[in-house]
Formats: C-alpha cells, structure tokens, sequence
C-alpha cells in the first residue's frame, strides 16, 4: 500500500456513565489510503459512530478520546491547531439525518458559501458561483434558484445531495460518511451511493463510510474493517470479508441476513445468540466468545491477531477451515 | 373461493393545511387499493416513503377510517363488525419496539392488556396465559415483572408480538416489524414469525420496504406506488420477472451482498414523489426510465387483483399487441 | 420526543434513589415537608392563641432585640398578637390556597390538555381558543374585581385563582399529550379494542404524571404569591385571620418603625415559595433525561 | 426606577432558564455538529447557528410575559404610588367603579393580542419553517 492519508493508530473513546467508565473504542489502528473507500461495519453500539465522530473531533462532551497517533497525509491530528486547519478543509463529514443535519433557519446556499468563505476566502459572489456548480455536479438542476431555497423545501434525498455538495465545496481529500443513506430510500439510497462513488472517481477522493448493512458494504467498499463491541475483530478487501470471512462474528452476521439466490425462501435464517457483553469496565480476551460456536477455554485470555496478507482477524481460529 | 383479508377500492384523502391564508390541499394517501389474501398467506407490501403502506396499515387495523372503500374480512366489512369482535381477530406488530410498549407497565400488564380490555379471565387465568405466550415467542417468565425500558429492542419486539397473539387472533398486520432491529436480531424475529406462523396458522400482511426481507417471508407482494397498487403477484413471479418499471428499479436498488457487484445506475432522476401533487397519467411517469409521451396522460389501469401484472402502459400496450 | 420514549421518567422505581442525586430536590422538599407539619400540628405548636389581642403589649420585638422577651419569640404586632402563633397558623392559610388553588386548575387544566391533545381537530382549536382568551386576561386584576364583588373570604380567594390558574396545567398537558398520542403503544390499545375514556386513564395519564407534578409544584408557589398579593391589597384573605400576605400588608405602615413585622412574614414566603421552586427544579431535571 | 427594577428581577428567571434549555437543546441538534464539523470556529457555531433557534420560544414568552407584567404591576405600582393603569385598575376597584376597571382590563387583554401577534411576526423571521403556517 502507498502512503496512507489517514492513519489510526490505539484509538480509544470513554464515555463516563453513572455506572462506571464505558469504553466504547477500544484500542483500534486502521490506515485509509488516497482515493480508497473504506467501510467500517457493526451493529449498533459497536463503536463505529464513535470512531467516526472521535475522528473529527466531534465527539459529545462526556466522551473522551485518546490515541497512539493519528495523522493526516503525515500532519498530527491529535493537535488542536492542526486538526482545526484540516477539518471542514481537507478532511469533511455528512450524516445520517439529512432532514435535521441543516440548520432551518438558513438558506442552502448560505450554509453552503459559509464554509468556503471561512477555509478558502474569496469573494461571496465567487463562493456563490463555486456553490452552484456543487449543487449541478450532485445532480440538482437549476441550482441559482435552490441556493435561495430553505432546507424545508426539498425532499429528504435532495438535501442529503445538498450536504454533499456543502461536504464537498472546500475540495477535501477525505469525507467521512456515518450511515449517510440509512434514513433514506431504497431508490435515493442507490442513487446518492452512485452519485458518491462518482464523485470519489473524480475527485480522487477517500471515504471512509460507516454503516451497519453488509449489503451496502459488499457493494461499495473496497476495504472493510468489522467491529464488534468497541474493537475491530477483521479486516480486509470485500472479497476477503465477504467470500472468505475468517472472524466467527463476521460469519454469523452475514448469515443472518437474507440473501436472494443463497438463502432458500422461508428457511430458517441464522442468528446469533446471547447480547453483546456490557462495554462498562475492561474486557478480557474475546468479547465474542460468550455467543461464538467455536469458542474455546483459550478465547478468555489474549488472542491473537492473525494475517494473511492484507486480512487480518482477532481470534484463535484460523480462517475457514 | 374465500378471503380471510379483502380490500375493495380503498381510497383515503388528507386535508393538509397549507397556512393560514392558502386552501387546503389534499393528500392522496391511498387511491383505489384492491388485495385479497387467503388464510395462512403472507401478503407483502412494499413501497418507499408516500407510498400509502402506512395508511394502508392503518385503514387494515381499523384505526382510521378510509374515505372510500370497504375492508372484508371473511367477507364481512369490518365496520359492521364491532370494536371488540375486531380486534380480537386482527392485532399488529409495530415497527419501534421502543414506542409500541406502554414505559409505565410492566411486561406482564402490557402482554395481558387486551384480555383486560375484553374481560377475558380472572388475574391469574390471564396471568397464566401470558406466562404460556411468553414462554411462545422466547421470553423468560422473569422478564414479567420487568419494565420495557430494561429489555433489548428484540426482546422488546417479542413483546410486542406476545401481545398481539394473547388473544389468539386470525391476522397479524406487520408493519416495518424488524426495521428498527440489528441484522443478528431481525434474522431472529424473522424465523419467530415463520415458527409462529406454522404453529398457529397465522396469516400475515408484512408491510416493509426491506425487499429481501419480504422476498424471503412472503408467499405474494403488492408493489405501491403514490397510493396505488402498481405491480401485483406472487413472490417468485414479481422478484424473478417484474414488470412494472419501479419494481424493476426498487429491486436493482436493493443492495444485496454481491461483492465486486458495484451499485448499479437505476435511472430515475431527482424527481421525487410527492403525495400533494400526484401527476397526471401515471404517477411514476416523471422518475420512470421507460416512460414514453403518453406516459404524462393516460393513467394506467389499476392491477386486476384476481390476476395480478402490473399497472403500466408499456404492459397494456404489450398486451394489445398479442392480442 | 425521545424524553418520552427512551429514558421513561419513573415514579415507581427507585425514585427515592435517583432524588438523592438531586440535592436541590431533597432541601426543596424537606423544607415544604417541615412547613406542612407546622401547618397541620399549628394548635400544638403554637405557644399562644393568635387572635388574642393585648394592647399592653404592642409592638414587642423579637426575643434578639434588646426588649424582646421569650414569652414572644418573634415578637407582637401592632394588636398585641403572639407573631409566632400568627406566623404558624398563617402557614396554614398559605399552604391551603396553594394546594386547594392547584387541585382545581390542576383538574380543568389537565382535562382541557388531555381532550385537546388527544382529538386534535376542532376540540384543539377550541381549547386553544379559550387558552388565549384566558392568558389575555390579566389574572391578578380579575381576581381583585371578583373578590371585590363577592367579599373577600378564603373560599371566595382559592374559587377565582382555582379558575383562572389552569393555563400552564392545559399549555403542558396539551402539547405532552400530542406527542404521547402519536406513540404506538396508544395505536397498540385502540388495536386491543380500548376505549378512550381507558386509553386516557391508564396509558396517557401515567405518562404525563411527572410533567404534571412539575407544573403543580410551580402553580402552588405562584398561587401562594397571589394569595399573599391579593391579601396585600386588602382584596384577599381578611382580618382577623392570620394571612402572611395580611400580616405584610398590616405591618407595611410601621414598617420604619417595627422592620421586623414586615420581615419575618416576608421570610417565611419567600423561603416556602423558594422551597417549592427547588423541588420543583429538582424534578424537573430528575425527570428530563441527561443532556449530555 | 426601583419599581422597573423590581419587576426586571421578577419577570427575569423564566427568560434565564428558557434561554439556557433552548441553548442546550440547540447545541445538541444535528445542524450544530453539521456547523462544527464544518470547522467554523465555536464562537459562530454558538452565535449564529445555535443563538437563532433557541430564541423563538423565547420571543413567544417577552409577549406573554409583557402581558403579565402589564396586570401584575397592580401590586408594584400601589406600593410605589404610582399613577399607573394598575394603579388605576386598584383604586377603580376599591372605589367600585366598574366601567373604568372594564376599560382597564379591555385595553391590556389588547395589548396582550397585540403583543402576541408581534411575537408570531418576529418568529416567522427568526424561522422560515413557521411562514407557511
């Protein structure tokens, strides 16, 4: 691999609660490199919206977080200065909720020219015209006219476009996606995944894109990172994950959803049985091992890391048998 | 033949105000739904947003009222049934496990509710009887002291149906029942309804827009569009060979896991489909690749119910060339 | 929204622990609590009958001034009346307006909220209707005017601010009974085929409890004020019975002279009407879910 | 000036307490996280995006509070002896004259309207979501 954009290393959030300290990353490295999707996928409470927030520095006031490293195209992230000068710059996100991710108070295209008058400079008039030819190039047609429209007035796919293209108007190298499609439509769903690996093509831009359906991930990721409560239990190419997935999590989840073709009609689907262990306090050895099939005396101390080329897995097992 | 489940021309109008000084517009939620279902089929009703599967859902559970049309149950309309003969034969499944349990009730007094409301039983029959519905759906009898908020979002669910099946009901209405789940607990909800279903020779409408949700549960699907039944068929025959060119682009749009695959180029524009303002001629005419000029004035005959297709010029106008 | 369905406020399970997190809470109350036992134990507390007058002994401060005696703690008013005994029977007076006030607004307030918020429609635009009538009468002048007509007596006192104080109970009630009605576990009752007349007794009103509680808490305090106002203006509770609003208004002439008189009534509400407002503030954060 | 005062300290708290749940509430929404991870700097994520949303429950509260200020001041203004409507409204009361107290009463409840009309005005200008309603 060539040198990464962006390159994690021991990132951990701690949230406190009332009953104790919740670590809610635990301690996970991963690198995206220049113009590569990279999706990151788990249920709920896994740590995956964490990582992406603690990422940008937006994580909530009760959360913590600490790091080994992380930089971005070789700058430390970790520094205040820095990361303000990266972030809404190089580095952009859009969100899950595309109905209340803009402020109704404003129209699209102030929110839009806001950020590029801010981290570009220039005249309003040049942000005005930058801000336009966004909107064309995320497919909204008449655009000066839906500059001078409210985030009321547009339909739940438009105003995900809008944010992209507000995403997109400092020209970053890197935009972070947290479920971005996940309040959508199936249809507008497809199109804003089409319209966004367009864009990457063209833009040579990395994503790193956060969700929980494998679905998704199979058709879009070029590499995958699995995480199951707090830490990151496999990584590898789509194939890797989804034709050879070595992780008994991995696995079970893919069985448990439906799959045209593979599943027979009506048959029973697989499931995972128990719930995921409390991420208050530390975790000894395996958090899977309590509802894996294969689990062994051993997965209660320290596993190890497995790899075998660019996928990597925590567990005792190797690979598929 | 009979029909557990039968809807004719169900038509239902919002008024929406539109602000103080502007007319009221009116919401076309529903226009002309016609469906059949026999006793222990899975119906399946797909649809995106504005579609009418909600009012559908709600026009099935007899919570709200259509504006025209009729609902049949075993061929008689449910209005002419009563509240309590009702809703002892047909019961839901919501979607927010989170929402649909009362945060002040314990599970006990929320899975005995409706014996309560039909005064059905002593306290410790209908208390039994819980125990016996619960120990059915995959709770442990000491969840029954427990309140909702103490319990997972699957466990809740299974609540959920432990209190549409304590009255023993003919027709479970499932609307989005497993959308607000994980996949390793939707897949475990999912197989409790088939069990459920086989059991107790249930029937099922299972209202979701997961497309390999309901190609995997459903014997028969129902496509809607802007209000309308637009395609029409059984499960295999609408997935394997779909006619209307909406269903063709909801099923392209469904992301599967197919590695390599790439997310396909559904062609439907940024048009998006506003209930307020349904087009002339066919409502998916302005997103619809295939759409041709007369597309934007004729509106396409409603799907036959008693033989399925689509509701599409293009299949009209194949029809009338073999013919 | 999500206060309603996420983090359900409880009053059955572990209050008593989670109050304890709240120490503005557990003062407010302790301190309501201690008022109302004064109140309802005054005859056993108080050393000397309130309405016996003396004019020998006017006027005596408090036991700290330099003339004060332990025969009246706090002194006497301008008649020669125990202002011990007058401030404890006075509590009395205050916190059975307040209490009484609250449980008639409470009872039409949450009625007009609940039928508003559930039907929606017509039966809404009436109550919000009435709502903006009622909020664009000035309370305090209409009151004054009605006592002014029928005399003033307590009952005629807690009548006329019970029926002109529900506003806030119907604005609550309302709008949390809306957001609760659009909730599935409602859907799910009139899908088990319960009426509406049950669906509000036992599935919405458990869950408007705590907002009520909160709203009662702020009511009682206000109409404590409104009293001791009304009792200011000589339009309220009247003389002889001992009223902390009366006393204020009775010590108000020789305030130069006696500052006490003005200032140990005047303690004794603010300190109950602050009391009352810390528990309420401290349910209201115990009950709204953590802001993170 | 010490009657202002008087009522300015009374009427303040229920501002103090809206404005800080409203700030609160507005910190917390999706826009504000939209703003900062737009890396704008705090001070125009608070003042521009947050401040504007949170003040609309605040404008409906200076009109209904106007309202009450206008009847409340009966107390405040008999104490200082001011010539007031209040004023007024007292001593029409204590001399049971009824056709002034109506004309009192008749003229804040418009003034109540008035104020309340205002307030929607200046709220459909703070949020373009209430124009249409």
């Amino acid at each position: 691999m060539n040198k990464p954009l962006l390159s994690v290393r021991d990132l951990r959030v701690d949230l406190n609660t009332r009953s104790g300290v919740l670590h809610a990353v635990r301690g996970i490295s991963f690198d995206v490199a220049p113009g590569e999707t990279l999706c990151i996928v788990g249920e709920s409470g896994c740590g995956k919206s964490m990582t992406s927030l603690a990422l940008m520095d937006l994580l909530p006031r009760v959360a913590r977080r600490s790091a080994g490293g992380i930089t971005f195209d070789g700058q430390d992230l970790t520094r205040r200065r820095i990361a303000g000068r990266l972030r809404g710059r190089r580095m952009a996100m859009i969100f899950q909720e595309p109905m209340t991710a803009l402020n109704p108070a404003f129209t699209i295209g102030d929110q839009m020219v806001e950020a590029y008058l801010y981290h570009v400079g220039g005249t309003r008039a040049q942000a005005v015209e930058r801000a336009a030819q966004m909107l064309e190039k995320v497919g909204i047609g008449s655009a000066r006219s839906r500059l001078s429209q409210y985030p009321h007035q547009l339909s739940g796919g438009l105003r995900q476009r809008v944010m992209i293209a507000m995403a997109l108007i400092t020209d970053p190298e890197l935009l972070i996606a947290d479920e971005p499609t996940t309040a959508l439509d199936v249809t507008i769903q497809a199109q804003i995944l089409r319209l966004l690996k367009d864009l990457q093509k063209e833009l040579g831009l990395a994503i790193i894109l956060i969700t929980h359906d494998l679905g998704l991930v199979s058709r879009i990721a070029e590499r995958v990172v699995v995480m199951y409560a707090g830490a990151i239990v496999e990584e590898g190419s789509a194939a890797e994950i989804f034709d050879r997935p070595a992780h008994p999590y991995t696995r079970a989840l893919i069985d448990c959803i439906p799959q045209p073709g593979r599943t027979e009609r009506g048959a029973h689907l697989g499931t995972i049985a128990g719930v995921v262990p409390s991420l208050i306090g530390p975790q000894e050895g395996c958090a899977f091992r309590d509802r894996c099939p294969v689990a062994q005396p051993r997965c209660a101390s320290d596993i190890p890391t497995q790899q075998a080329g660019s996928h990597r897995w925590v567990c005792i097992h190797g690979g598929r048998a | 033949m009979s029909y557990l489940l039968e809807t004719r021309g169900l038509t239902r109008r919002f008024q929406v105000s539109q602000g103080m000084f502007r007319p009221k517009a009116t919401l076309h939620a529903l226009n002309g739904v016609d469906l059949r279902l026999r006793k222990g089929e899975v119906l399946g009703i797909v649809g995106e947003s504005g579609c009418g599967k909600s009012t559908l859902a709600k026009i099935l559970l007899n919570l709200l009222a259509p504006s025209e049309g009729t609902v049949l149950l075993d061929g008689k309309d449910i209005r002419a049934l009563g509240r309590m003969e009702f809703t002892r034969r047909v019961q839901p499944v919501f979607q927010d496990p989170f929402s649909s349990l009362n945060p002040r009730k314990t599970i006990a007094d929320i899975v005995t509710m409706p014996l309560r409301v039909h005064g059905i039983g002593t306290d410790a029959e209908r208390r039994k009887r819980a125990a016996g519905i619960m120990d059915m759906v995959g709770l442990p009898a000491r969840f029954a002291e427990r309140y909702p908020k103490e319990l997972s979002g699957g466990q809740r669910q299974r609540v959920a149906i432990a209190r549409a099946l304590v009255m023993n009901p003919d027709l479970i209405i499932c609307d989005e029942p497993t959308s607000a789940l994980d996949a390793s607990v939707q897949s475990q909800i999912l197989n409790l309804l088939m069990d459920l279903k086989r059991d107790l020779g249930l029937t099922y409408v299972f209202i979701s827009h997961n497309l390999s949700v309901v190609e995997h549960l459903v014997d028969q699907v129902a496509v809607m569009y802007l209000g309308r039944v637009v395609e029409l068929g059984m499960t295999a025959q609408v997935f394997d060979a779909p006619q209307h060119p909406y269903t063709r682009a909801l099923l392209d749009s469904a992301l599967t896991v197919a590695p390599g695959q790439g997310v396909p180029d559904i062609g439907l524009g940024t048009a998006f489909p506003n209930p307020l303002a349904i087009p002339p001629g066919c409502p998916f005419q302005p997103r619809c690749p295939r759409a041709f000029d007369l597309c934007a004035q004729v509106r396409p005959q409603p799907v036959d119910v008693a033989a399925g297709g689509a509701a599409c010029l293009l299949t009209e106008e194949a029809l009338r060339g073999a013919a | 929204m999500t206060a309603i369905t996420t983090n359900p406020p409880s009053l059955t399970s572990g209050t008593l622990r989670r109050m304890l997190h709240h120490p503005s809470l557990v003062v407010g109350v302790a301190i309501v609590a201690a008022m109302i036992l004064i109140a309802v134990f005054a005859p056993l507390l108080a050393p000397h009958d309130p309405y016996v007058q003396d004019i020998s002994r006017r006027a005596v401060p408090p036991v700290w001034y330099e003339k004060g005696t332990w025969e009246n703690i706090l002194g006497t008013d301008q008649l020669g009346r125990d202002y011990l005994s007058r401030l404890i029977y006075g509590a009395r007076v205050s916190l059975l307006i307040g209490f009484s006030v609250v449980l008639i607004s409470g009872l039409i307030g949450t009625t007009l909220g609940l039928l508003a918020g559930y039907f929606g429609g017509k039966v809404d635009t009436f109550v919000a209707f009435i709502v903006t009538v009622r909020l664009a009468m000035p309370v305090i002048l209409v009151a004054l005017a009605v006592v002014a007509l029928f005399g003033g007596s307590i009952w005629v006192v807690i009548t006329v601010l019970g029926l002109l104080k529900w506003d806030r109970f119907a604005v609550v009630v309302r709008s949390t009974t809306q957001q609760i009605r659009a909730l599935d576990y409602i859907a799910s009752a009139r899908t088990a085929g319960a009426s509406t007349f049950w669906i509000l007794l036992r599935e919405v009103l458990p869950n408007i409890a705590p907002q009520l509680i909160v709203i009662a808490t702020i009511e009682v305090a206000s109409a404590i004020l409104m009293e001791a106002a009304l009792s200011f203006l000589g339009l309220g509770v009247q003389p002889p019975l001992p009223s902390w609003g009366l006393m204020i208004s009775e010590a108000k002439s020789y305030m130069f002279f006696s500052f006490w008189l003005i200032a140990i009534p005047g303690t004794a509400l603010a300190t109950l009407v602050f009391a009352i407002n810390l528990a309420g503030d401290g349910l209201r954060d115990m009950i709204t879910p953590e802001r993170s | 000036m010490l009657p202002a005062v008087t009522l300015g300290y009374y009427i303040t708290p229920p501002f103090m307490r809206l404005v800080r749940a409203g700030m609160i509430d507005a910190l917390n929404t999706d826009y504000v996280r939209t703003a900062r991870a737009k890396g704008l700097p705090a001070r125009r994520v608070v003042f521009k995006h947050a401040l504007r949303n949170a003040l609309v429950p605040v404008v409906g509260l200076v009109a209904v509070q106007l309202g009450l200020l206008m009847g409340g001041s009966v107390v405040v203004e008999s104490i200082f002896a001011l010539d007031g409507l209040g004023y007024l409204a007292y001593q029409s009361i204590s001399y049971r004259d009824f056709p002034v107290l109506q004309a009192v009463v008749l003229l804040l409840s418009l003034a109540y309207v008035v104020l309340t009309l205002l307030s929607d005005i200046i709220n459909a200008w703070l949020d373009p979501r209430l124009r249409a309603a």
